[in-house]
Parts: C-alpha cells; sequence; structure tokens
C-alpha cells in the first residue's frame, strides 16, 4: 500500500441546522488519484473547503501525515504541502501568467524581510515558476496578462498556481469545468503525470476523465459517503447506479 | 497605471505652482502708497464667526472714524480666516507674517489660537494685539514688549465673581466648565476670590470640551445641593447649558453665577431661561457713559447692528495701536518708541477708560450684570481697577 | 451615590442611549443594506435641527416643524440619493466615503450662507414644557421623557417593518445580495432609494426631536456623526437590534464615566469599544 | 492593480531639481508651504502603501501621525533641544508601535468594516490625547526648542533653522519614496501587490496573510510617524486635531485625487490638495464649499484621480476606448 498522506475522520460541517457534510471519512495515499463524485449540494466543494481549510469543521479530525491540522489555517496547511484550485477561477487576473506563479512559488520561500532585494531576482522562484508553467502546458503564454487568457487557459493557470508551491497533496476542484474536448484531454494528461509524485482529491463531474484518471472513487449523496472503491468496483456498484449514476448525466454546474 | 509622468503633465503640476504662487502674493507690490499693513487673523467660519465679525467692524470703526488712517498713514488690510482651528495657527499667522509682511497681527477669539500666534509673534518680533482670547498666559509666561491684548484675562471676570458670591452670602459652591485651559483658568480665578473671602468649592467638575451632554452634571448638582453653581460655557454650549439648568429645576434652588460669556451673544437662544442671571464681565449693553453711548450709534449707523462686548474689543484694539502710530508719527519703524506709547496710553473705552498694566493687559473695572430682556444690564461695578496678576510674566 | 441618584443616572443614561440609537439606526441601516459608510449622517441631523429651528420659527408650532421636516428629509433623501448615489454602487467603498466627506463641507457651509454661524435655541411646546419633580432639587423636564418614549416607539416601528412587512422583506434580502435580488425580480433600485430616503429621515427627525433640548448651532452634525459610528462598530454592521443595544451601552459608558472618572470620561466609551472589538472584531451582532 | 515593472522615470530628478532649487528663489512663506507639502507627501506616500499597494482602506491614519507629533512634543525637554537621535526614531516607532496596536484589531476585519474600524480607533487615540491631561488635552502642546542632532559639542543639524528644515524634509521625502519603491519591487512588495489583487487566493497559496497585512500596516504608520514628526518641527505645536478624522480624510483624499497605487500619484495628490486650500481659502471664506464641490466632482467623473487625468483627455480626444462605468 503507498504512503497514507492526508485522511478525514469522521468530518462533519454544518450550516445551520443542515449538514454540507456528515460523518465523511476518506483516505489520500501518494501516487494515487482520488475522485469524489456526486450530484450537485453532495457536499462535494465543501469537503475540499474542509481538507484545504477554507471552512472549519464541526466536527471530526483531519490527519496530516499522521497529525490533526484540523485547526490550522489555510495558509498553514498549503505551507504544510496541501494545494488547491477553485471551481470557479481565482487568479491575480492583472498579473501575468509567469508572474501569478512566481508569486505562488514566492510563498514557499516568503523572503518578507529581504525587502531591499528585487522580488524578480530570485533564480529559484523563477525556475519554480517557469516549471509549473510548463507542466500546465502554458509555456507559449508565460507573458500574458491573466485576465486576457481564455477560460480554459486560466484554468490551466489555476493549476500551474498550485504546482509552484511545490504541494504533496493537490485538492482539485473541478479543474475540468468548461473545458473544450481537447483542453480537457491535455488537462487529463497533465493529471496522469502529477499522480505518481502526488496524492491528489479530483472533484469532477465529467465521468470518463474520472473513470479514466482515477485510482478511487468516492461516491457522495447528501453530504455522505455512499460508497468508496476503485473504479471498477463503483462502476458495479447498485446503490451507486440506483443513487446517482442511474439518474442519467449529472447537469452542469 | 503606474505610466510615468511625462513632461506634459509635469509643466501642468508647475504652471499649478505658479498659479498657486501669484494669486495670494499679488498685493506685496503696493509699497508705494507705504501703507501700514494691518493683519486680522480672525474667525470668519464656525462657531465664532460672529465674533470674528464684530472684532473686525470694531476694529474699522475706529479706523473710519480716523478718516481711514491711523497716525496719518491708509490702513491696508490682510485678513486669513482662523477657523478657531489651533492646528492650523501657525500656518495661518505665517501667512499674515511670511507672506503679507503685515505691520501689526491682530487676533483672535479662539485662546488656544491665540497662544500659538502668541509664540509666533514671540519668534519674529511680530506686534500682536490680541481682541479677546482671555488665556492667561498671553500675558503671563508669554509676555512681551511686543504683545498687547484689549480685553481680558481669563482670571479677571471670574476673580470679580468669587468676591460677588462671597458677598451674597454663598457657603458652598459647586464648579462646572469645560475642560481646558480658559476653563481651568477660570474656575482658578473665581475659586481664588471665592475661598479668599471665606467660601468652599465643594466640588470642581470639568466635562471634556466641547461636550453638551450635561445630564449626569445636573443629576450630581442636584445631589450635592450647594448654595450656588458657578460655571463657564460659551457659544452653543452655554445655551445648552442654561436652558437645561433651567428645565432640570435648579434654577429656583440654587442660583447659578458665571463669567460674562455664559450670557454674551446667547440670549436669544437661552430665551426665558436666562432671565435674572448674575454674570460679570468688563462690558454690559446698557453702561452710562457718553463713549459707550456714542460708540453704539456710530456702530449701529455703519453697521445696522447693535455692537456688543466684542465690537468693543475690536475697536479698542484699533485705539491701541492709533495711540501708538500717532506717537511715531506712522513710523512703524520706530519701535519701541510705538510700544512705549502703546504701553502709557489710557483708552478711551466704551466699556470705560483703562490702562494697561506692565503685562499689557488692560487694568479696568469689572461689571457685575443681570440678564433683563435680552440684555446684559448693568448692576454694580464688581471690581474696580481690576489688574491681572500676570504670574510668571517676565518683563 | 446614594441610590435615588444612580437611579436618575440611569435614566440620564437611558435616555442619552435612546437619543443615540435614534440617530444612529439610520446609519447603521444605509451602511448594512447598501453598504454606504455615510459620513454625512451628521449633517442630515444638523439639517434636521436647523430646519426645526427654522420652520418652528414660521410656523410656530414644532409638530408642524416636524411634519414638513421629514417631508423635506424624505426628498433630499431621494435627490442626494438619485443624483449621487445612484450613481456609485458599483465603485469601490472609498469612492463612497469620499462622496459623503465631500457632502460635509457642502452641507456646512451650505448651513452658514443660509442660516448664518449663529446659536439659537427652540422652544420646547406648550403641551411637553412641564417637568416632574425626581428629588427634593431636581426635576425632569417632561420633554427629554417624550423624547424617550419616542424613541422606544420608533425601534419597535423598526423592527416590525424589518421583520413582518414585505418592504422589510426585500430590504433583509436587498441586504444580503443585490444581484441576486435584482434576478428575482424586485426593484432593487427603489429599495435603495427608500433605505437611503429612510436613512436621511431618521437622522433629520433625530435632529428635529433633539433642537428643543439640544439647541442648534454650527458643527453640531459633527459632534454627533462620531458617536453614532461607534454605535455602528460595537453593536455591527446593519443590525438595527445591535444599535439599541449598543447605544444604551454607550449611553451608560458616558453618563456614569463622567461621575465616576470625570478625567477619563471621554474615553470610557471607546474602552468599551475596544472591549467589545476584541471579544466580537465584527460588533455585537451581524446584519438584521 | 499590476506588479510594479521597469518603467523610464527620467523627470524625476526634474522635479528634485525643482524642489533643491526652490529655497533659492522663494521667500520664506513658500519654503514653509513647500515643506507642508513634501511633509504632506511622505504622509500621502504611506497611506497609498495601505490603500493603493495593500488594498486596506484605512480611515484612520492621521492617528500614527499625530500619535507620533505628540512624542516629538512629549520626549522633548522643556527648554532645551531634542536629540535628534532619539527623537526621530522615537517618533517613528511610536507611529509603527500604534500601527502595531491598532492593527491586531482592525486587521480582523474587511472590507467597508474596515473602514468604519480604523476610523473608530483613530477617534479613540484621539480622545486619548483630548480627554487626557497626557498630552495638554485639547489645548495641545507646544514644542518650545526643536530637536537638533548634534555630534559631541558640534551641532551638525538643527531645525530651528527653516533652511536646514527644508532640505530635510526634502532628503526624508527623497527616502521615503526610494524606500516605498524598493519595497514595492521586493518579495514584500509583490506579496501585498497579491493581497490587494486576491487576498483569498494569497491564503489558499500559503501567505501568512494576516502578518503581510500587519507588516504593511506598521510600515505605513511608521512612515506616517515619519511625517508627524517633521509636522511637529515644522510648527512647534500639536493639538489633537491632527489625529482627528478630518485629517484622516484629508490624506485619504490626496491619496485619491492623485490616483491611488502610485507613489507619484500619492505626491501630486498632496501638492494639489495644499495648493488647492490654499487658493480657494485666498478666494471666500467659504472656500470649503469650494472643496466639497471639487471632492463631489473627483468621485463623481475622475475615479482615477488626477494622474489618470491625461489619459481620460487623450482617451477623450482619440475617441473613447478608455470609458470606466
Amino acid at each position: 500500500m503507498a504512503e497514507l498522506v492526508l485522511s478525514a475522520r469522521g468530518m462533519s460541517r454544518r450550516f445551520g441546522g443542515l449538514y454540507a457534510n456528515r460523518d465523511v471519512s476518506l483516505d489520500m495515499h501518494k501516487g494515487m488519484l482520488h475522485a469524489v463524485l456526486g450530484p450537485n449540494g453532495a457536499g462535494k466543494s465543501t469537503l475540499i473547503n474542509l481538507l484545504s481549510g477554507d471552512l472549519p469543521p464541526s466536527a471530526g479530525q483531519i490527519l496530516y501525515r499522521g497529525e490533526d491540522i484540523s485547526g490550522w489555517s489555510p495558509d498553514k496547511r498549503s505551507r504544510a504541502g496541501i494545494g488547491r484550485s477553485y471551481q470557479r477561477t481565482n487568479i491575480f487576473p492583472a498579473f501575468t501568467v509567469f508572474e501569478n506563479c512566481r508569486l505562488a512559488a514566492q510563498s514557499r520561500t516568503p523572503r518578507a524581510l529581504r525587502i531591499f532585494s528585487k522580488a524578480v531576482a530570485f533564480p529559484d522562484l523563477r525556475d519554480a515558476a517557469d516549471r509549473a508553467i510548463e507542466q500546465a502546458g502554458l509555456a507559449e503564454r508565460r507573458d500574458v496578462v491573466a485576465a486576457t487568457l481564455s477560460h480554459g487557459e486560466q484554468r490551466q493557470l489555476e493549476i500551474a498556481m498550485v504546482l509552484a508551491t511545490a504541494p504533496s497533496v493537490l485538492l482539485l476542484d473541478e479543474p475540468l469545468a468548461g473545458m473544450g474536448p481537447e483542453e480537457s484531454q491535455s488537462m487529463v494528461a497533465l493529471l496522469k503525470k502529477l499522480t505518481p509524485d502526488h496524492a491528489i482529491l479530483l472533484v469532477e463531474h465529467d465521468m470518463d476523465a474520472v473513470f479514466a484518471v482515477a485510482d478511487v472513487i468516492t461516491v457522495m449523496v447528501t453530504g455522505q459517503v455512499l460508497e468508496s472503491g476503485p473504479p471498477d468496483q463503483i462502476r458495479d456498484s447498485v446503490a451507486v447506479q440506483e443513487a446517482y449514476l442511474g439518474e442519467g448525466e449529472p447537469d452542469d454546474e | 497605471m503606474e505610466q510615468g509622468f511625462n513632461r506634459r503633465r509635469f509643466l501642468l503640476s508647475t504652471a499649478g505652482i505658479a498659479g498657486g504662487l501669484a494669486l495670494p502674493a499679488a498685493p506685496v507690490f503696493a509699497q508705494g502708497a507705504k501703507k501700514i499693513r494691518v493683519g486680522l487673523m480672525l474667525p470668519y467660519t464656525g462657531t465664532y464667526a460672529s465674533l470674528g465679525t464684530a472684532i473686525t467692524n470694531g476694529f474699522k470703526l475706529a479706523v473710519d472714524e480716523g478718516g481711514g488712517k491711523l497716525g496719518g498713514r491708509e490702513i491696508e488690510y490682510f485678513t486669513v480666516d482662523d477657523e478657531s482651528d489651533a492646528a492650523k495657527a501657525p500656518e495661518n499667522a505665517n501667512k499674515l507674517i511670511k507672506r503679507d509682511n503685515v505691520d501689526v497681527l491682530v487676533g483672535t477669539v479662539h485662546s488656544g489660537v491665540a497662544l500659538a500666534m502668541a509664540r509666533v509673534a514671540r519668534e519674529t518680533n511680530t506686534l500682536l494685539i490680541v481682541p479677546n482670547a482671555g488665556a492667561d498666559e498671553i500675558t503671563g509666561p508669554l509676555c512681551s514688549p511686543n504683545i498687547f491684548r484689549t480685553s481680558f484675562s481669563a482670571w479677571q471676570p471670574s476673580y470679580a465673581m468669587g468676591q460677588v458670591m462671597a458677598d451674597r452670602k454663598h457657603k458652598n459652591v459647586v464648579t462646572l466648565a469645560w475642560k481646558y485651559s480658559f476653563g481651568e483658568q477660570s474656575v482658578a480665578g473665581f475659586k481664588e476670590a471665592f475661598e479668599k473671602a471665606g467660601g468652599k468649592v465643594v466640588k470642581e467638575m470639568y466635562l471634556p470640551f466641547p461636550n453638551v451632554e450635561f445630564q449626569p452634571y445636573l443629576t450630581e448638582i442636584a445631589a450635592l445641593k450647594p448654595d450656588a453653581v458657578f460655571v463657564f460655557f460659551s457659544g452653543g454650549g452655554a445655551v445648552k447649558f442654561v436652558r437645561d439648568y433651567a428645565t432640570a429645576g435648579l434654577r429656583s434652588s440654587i442660583p447659578l453665577y458665571g463669567p460674562g460669556f455664559v450670557t454674551d451673544g446667547t440670549l436669544e437662544g437661552q430665551g426665558e431661561a436666562a432671565e435674572g442671571m448674575l454674570t460679570t464681565l468688563h462690558y454690559a449693553d446698557n453702561l452710562d457713559l457718553p463713549k459707550s453711548k456714542s460708540f453704539k450709534a456710530a456702530y449701529f449707523k455703519a453697521f445696522k447692528m447693535q455692537p456688543d462686548v466684542f465690537a468693543v474689543q475690536g475697536y479698542d484694539a484699533a485705539q491701541l495701536f492709533a495711540a501708538g502710530l500717532a506717537q511715531v508719527n506712522g513710523d512703524v519703524g520706530k519701535r519701541a518708541d510705538m510700544i512705549k506709547a502703546m504701553e502709557t496710553a489710557t483708552i478711551d473705552s466704551p466699556r470705560g477708560a483703562f490702562t494697561l498694566s506692565k503685562a499689557h493687559n488692560p487694568v479696568q473695572d469689572i461689571y457685575l450684570r443681570k440678564v433683563e430682556g435680552k440684555e446684559n444690564k448693568f448692576v454694580s461695578v464688581a471690581a474696580k481697577a481690576l489688574a491681572d496678576p500676570a504670574r510668571g510674566c517676565r518683563m | 451615590m446614594d441610590f435615588s441618584t444612580f437611579l436618575i443616572q440611569l435614566l440620564n443614561a437611558l435616555q442619552y442611549g435612546l437619543l443615540l440609537f435614534l440617530v444612529a439606526s439610520g446609519l447603521t441601516l444605509v451602511f448594512g443594506i447598501m453598504g454606504i459608510i455615510n459620513l454625512a449622517h451628521g449633517s442630515f441631523y444638523m439639517m434636521g435641527a436647523y430646519m426645526a429651528f427654522a420652520l418652528t420659527a414660521l410656523s410656530g408650532n414644532l409638530l408642524v416643524a416636524i411634519l414638513v421636516g421629514i417631508a423635506l428629509s424624505v426628498l433630499i433623501g431621494f435627490l442626494l440619493e438619485w443624483a449621487l448615489f445612484s450613481r456609485l454602487y458599483k465603485r469601490d467603498h472609498l469612492d463612497q466615503v469620499l462622496l459623503t466627506y465631500g457632502l460635509i463641507l457642502i452641507f456646512e457651509e451650505l448651513r452658514s450662507l443660509l442660516v448664518g454661524d449663529d446659536v439659537h435655541g427652540v422652544p420646547i411646546p406648550e403641551l411637553l414644557s412641564a417637568s416632574i419633580q425626581l428629588s427634593e432639587t431636581l426635576s425632569y423636564p417632561v420633554y427629554r421623557l417624550f423624547m424617550s418614549a419616542v424613541c422606544i416607539l420608533l425601534a419597535i416601528v423598526m423592527y416590525w417593518l424589518i421583520r413582518h412587512t414585505r418592504l422589510g422583506m426585500m430590504i433583509r434580502a436587498g441586504s444580503s445580495n443585490r444581484e441576486m435580488v435584482q434576478a428575482l425580480g424586485i426593484n432593487i433600485d427603489l429599495i435603495y432609494r427608500i433605505v437611503f430616503g429612510l436613512g436621511v429621515t431618521l437622522a433629520a427627525f433625530a435632529g428635529m426631536l433633539a433642537a428643543p433640548v439640544s439647541s442648534v448651532y454650527p458643527g453640531m452634525g459633527n459632534q454627533v456623526l462620531i458617536i453614532c459610528f461607534v454605535v455602528v462598530v460595537i453593536g455591527g454592521v446593519g443590525s438595527v437590534w445591535g444599535a439599541l443595544v449598543a447605544a444604551l451601552l454607550i449611553g451608560l459608558a458616558d453618563t456614569f464615566g463622567k461621575v465616576i472618572a470625570p478625567d477619563y470620561a471621554g474615553l470610557a466609551v471607546y474602552v468599551l469599544m475596544a472591549a467589545v472589538l476584541l471579544w466580537r472584531p465584527e460588533g455585537i451582532f451581524r446584519r438584521i | 492593480m499590476p506588479l510594479p515593472r521597469n518603467k523610464t522615470r527620467n523627470y524625476l530628478p526634474l522635479v528634485l531639481l525643482v524642489l533643491a532649487l526652490f529655497p533659492v528663489f522663494g521667500s520664506s512663506y513658500y519654503n514653509e508651504l513647500i515643506a507642508k507639502i513634501m511633509i504632506m507627501a511622505i504622509f500621502a506616500l504611506s497611506l497609498d502603501l495601505l490603500v493603493g499597494f495593500t488594498g486596506l482602506v484605512s480611515f484612520g491614519h492621521a492617528a500614527f501621525f499625530g500619535a507620533a507629533a505628540y512624542s516629538v512634543v512629549l520626549l522633548s525637554p522643556k527648554y532645551d533641544p531634542g536629540n535628534l537621535w532619539l527623537v526621530l526614531p522615537a517618533a517613528v516607532l511610536t507611529g509603527a508601535a500604534v500601527a502595531f496596536v491598532v492593527g491586531l484589531f482592525v486587521l480582523r476585519t474587511k472590507g467597508i468594516y474596515f473602514i468604519m474600524v480604523t476610523l473608530a480607533f483613530a477617534q479613540m487615540i484621539y480622545f486619548v490625547f483630548h480627554d487626557t491631561p497626557l498630552g495638554g488635552g485639547s489645548d495641545g502642546a507646544f514644542l518650545n526648542v526643536k530637536p537638533e542632532l548634534r555630534i559631541g559639542e558640534k551641532v551638525l543639524l538643527d531645525l530651528n533653522e527653516p533652511m536646514q528644515f527644508y532640505y530635510i524634509v526634502l532628503a526624508f521625502l527623497v527616502v521615503a519614496y526610494v524606500f516605498l519603491r524598493v519595497l514595492l519591487r521586493s518579495p514584500l512588495g509583490h506579496a501585498l501587490a497579491g493581497i490587494r489583487s486576491n487576498e483569498h487566493r494569497m491564503q489558499s497559496l500559503g501567505f501568512p496573510v494576516f502578518l503581510y497585512k500587519l507588516a504593511s500596516f506598521v510600515t505605513a504608520g511608521g512612515l506616517a510617524g515619519l511625517a508627524g514628526f517633521l509636522s511637529a518641527c515644522q510648527y512647534g505645536f500639536v493639538t489633537p486635531e491632527i489625529l482627528s478624522w478630518h485629517q484622516s480624510g484629508n490624506v485619504l483624499l490626496m491619496v485619491i485625487l492623485g490616483g491611488m497605487g502610485t507613489l507619484n500619484g500619492a505626491a501630486i495628490g498632496a501638492f494639489a490638495f495644499v495648493v488647492l486650500q490654499e487658493v480657494f481659502s485666498a478666494l471666500t471664506k467659504h472656500w470649503q464649499l469650494l472643496m466639497g464641490a471639487v471632492i463631489v466632482t473627483v468621485v463623481m467623473v475622475l475615479p482615477g484621480g488626477l494622474s489618470s487625468l491625461p489619459q481620460r483627455l487623450k482617451g477623450l480626444l482619440i475617441g473613447g476606448g478608455n470609458r470606466n462605468g
């Protein structure tokens, strides 16, 4: 079995009286891509927000390499190696692609006190940024202002920024949303390429893509885990088919 | 957005400098006429605006009575609105002294502003005549050969009131004033005379300037039940306090006294609530003096309104300056002679003639006045030829 | 302090607090619903007080003055919203702050030009001019009690308006998301106009109501403005209920501060504020 | 707001030259006026670090300026010149320390509430000086003799000398300007730009955003303290009014007037503001009315400030393309 990196244990989150996540447990291992499926409102985004620290859990634990991190702030989790991307593009629109990634890389080596050096003068930051841009397939658009990128390219930048922080865990919230078929294909290829070195959590609607890349799939319904297992098990599960797949194609969010 | 600052923009901004500088500087080139340059630094906006206007009117009336001339020379006025803002005072004083090169600086109402002006006047050795501000320091520790005052010190009316209240057999008194130097000095002057005459100040209460939420203090006064209350407020605060005091029912059981500022220029707002109140000041609305009557008539003719104590003080500021200029025939260069003449002059003021103390503060009668209708009516002379002790003045 | 004096001071604190609530309620509404920091709020208070003065002088009756004044305030509120504020909703908060800052200067000068800089008193209406004897020496003006009663009444009316009416529902919805409410087909522009008009009117009404006891004088708006901001900060943005609690707390802190530690009385309110913010960074209550 | 990138700025030496030569031609009054403008420019620059470069709209910046100015008066001996070595760092530290404490409270809030809370805290500090005996209460306090810089018996710099004072202010303006330029292109500066653009994302990328904002707040407080120090020395007089919300509003106005997020804009704004005040108050006693009208006009029709004016004019002439809603 591969190395256990991040896991949730009985994690719940209430909004008022409603449970957005209820008693969710799941594990993420290095070298494995763990996909989360579920209809709208199943609590997938809440799950990512809980793991990344954007939301504090109401109950339960989050363990990172054996340590309880449920009380950690998002930035502390990020520095520990938990990187996330957003479902709605969340970038620095007025910066260039390179600047977006360079700033992301800077978070690993803050150097906040070196106020008399130029930020652009650090070769390690430049290399980290360029590497991430290369990986995400944006090399040709390196010096373009982010706001002027196409939607698909912005999604790629979203990933590149996370990669520039050299994370060991990737929490990806619908990276394929709104992408054309070609862009989707290259993103799927990228995910495959990233899997060996990372523990990845992928929330995605695109079934084909999920079944193509996932090592483990967890299906959520109304905030709870319905079933979890390898793709084949999920494909064959009666419960999943009844609850979810049976309803036909999920609608886009 | 960071788009460099190109030459065109730079030219625009230097044009701005030039425009800004040229405009106020223009009057400097009126040298040929050899006019006397008078700088009026007074409040023309805000709470004290009407006081500033009255002082200006009084000053100009005196000049006009001399045919528009003082010491044989024509007068040119430079005015700055001090906004009663002490923070801007040094800068505003410098405008008149350094930009407009005035021969005399006249101002102001607000004590804090006047203190700052006094310091600038000392530093630059400019002749300063204070037509109102009563801070004791101006003719105390800050006294200087070139600084004069034609109004009063905070100590004067309050000290006189201390004697009045002791004479009226009040034993235990509570004081209430704004917590700033003029308020504290007023209370100190009162306390000095009152306790010397055997009275006792039971409690000194202060509230932050310019707070006007008096109700807690009125409750406190009612609980303490003193024989009388000595109070200092001015302007809007005085209006509100006198009204609140009356509506709290205290007026009938505990008489209220204060220096004249409590009922001067505020009677219209105070209305019936102030009726019968006794205050002390160096002026009263119905003084039976020939000079007072002629001044009133002339002022009314010129400005279509009744003069108040502030107009008198402005009028006397011009008279004092005129006395100095007359001695040197308008040659302001002969500073020492001019100052000597001003120091020894007897000013024929509408308040009654007065001379100046060694510290350049008026030695004057303080009147006890009573509010009747919309006037502060003369009752008696509370203190004859009262001189400020000028503590801390080394001159 | 004996017990009866304590009780009277308590009454003073409540009475002051209630008046503060009345002034601050309009500020917190505009703030919470429209997201506008209205620095000119104090100017509207001042405007109300001067209207009470001028209209009472004209009509000889405070009630008539207040009724006419309310109509004028609503009008002024609508006009300002239409001419200026409605064009700034998409902009930064900063622009709105600066706009209202500019308006303060304009209103203050207009006041000076139109009415002058003198202090004026406004007579208490005959009907309410009596006093109630509280202790041997102290009596309490009926008008002050009347003011408190009006403030309480308005608090109840506002609570009811916001909780139980259709307009209140739309206002509450508008405060959470402008775009969404618009999408639901509610005329958000009209709601904003009404809220702003209401804010102006509440401030002006407070000024009119207080004029007989406060008298009218230049700069009166600025004095009340800052304390209103403290009310809103302590109470929580946009919370009318919070404003009421905060205003009463401030009334207590201010009154007893003056009695117990007169040298530091001005600070009492701010110490209270710091303590509340330490405990709850966004005030006691959030939202309406 | 893009990151600062290299641009040619060859007009700066020219501005510097004009400022350096001005006292040779100007009268003493105008020297003081220009010195005041430069002090206000430092003040506006410090606020621009918050408003323009970190996205923190502070409406309480006068608190740091004023507290520092008071520290000069409180730390100087009554009748002797204070020691510049002591008084200047103390003033800057006072500004920074007050900013640190206030920052711990206010930086926990965001957006419109942040504006409010900064205003309220500044007002609290205003009342500390206004209502307690600490700094002379509402009457203010005087600095009888201005500080001087001496080594042994030799007086190197004496702030009582107007000429020396002018050049000291100019030197500090240059220092403050260069310091901010350098700071803004440093990693910290880029992080602040990121926070301004998208604070949430900065946090999820691993930046301890609160600490960065606090650093910015404290730095701005220190720089405001420098301006406060110079202001206290210029007039030798401090009153609580220099901490009032009007002062905070005015400096915010300078930043907006010049166009926020550009260092040059802040300086231009300070210049324009003081000159407007000077010109308007010479025109009429109701000059605040004109000032108010200018403010409203700038807000309504010129959201980018004065430094966006040439751009907009160009846009108009060429036929739009730069249309702001």
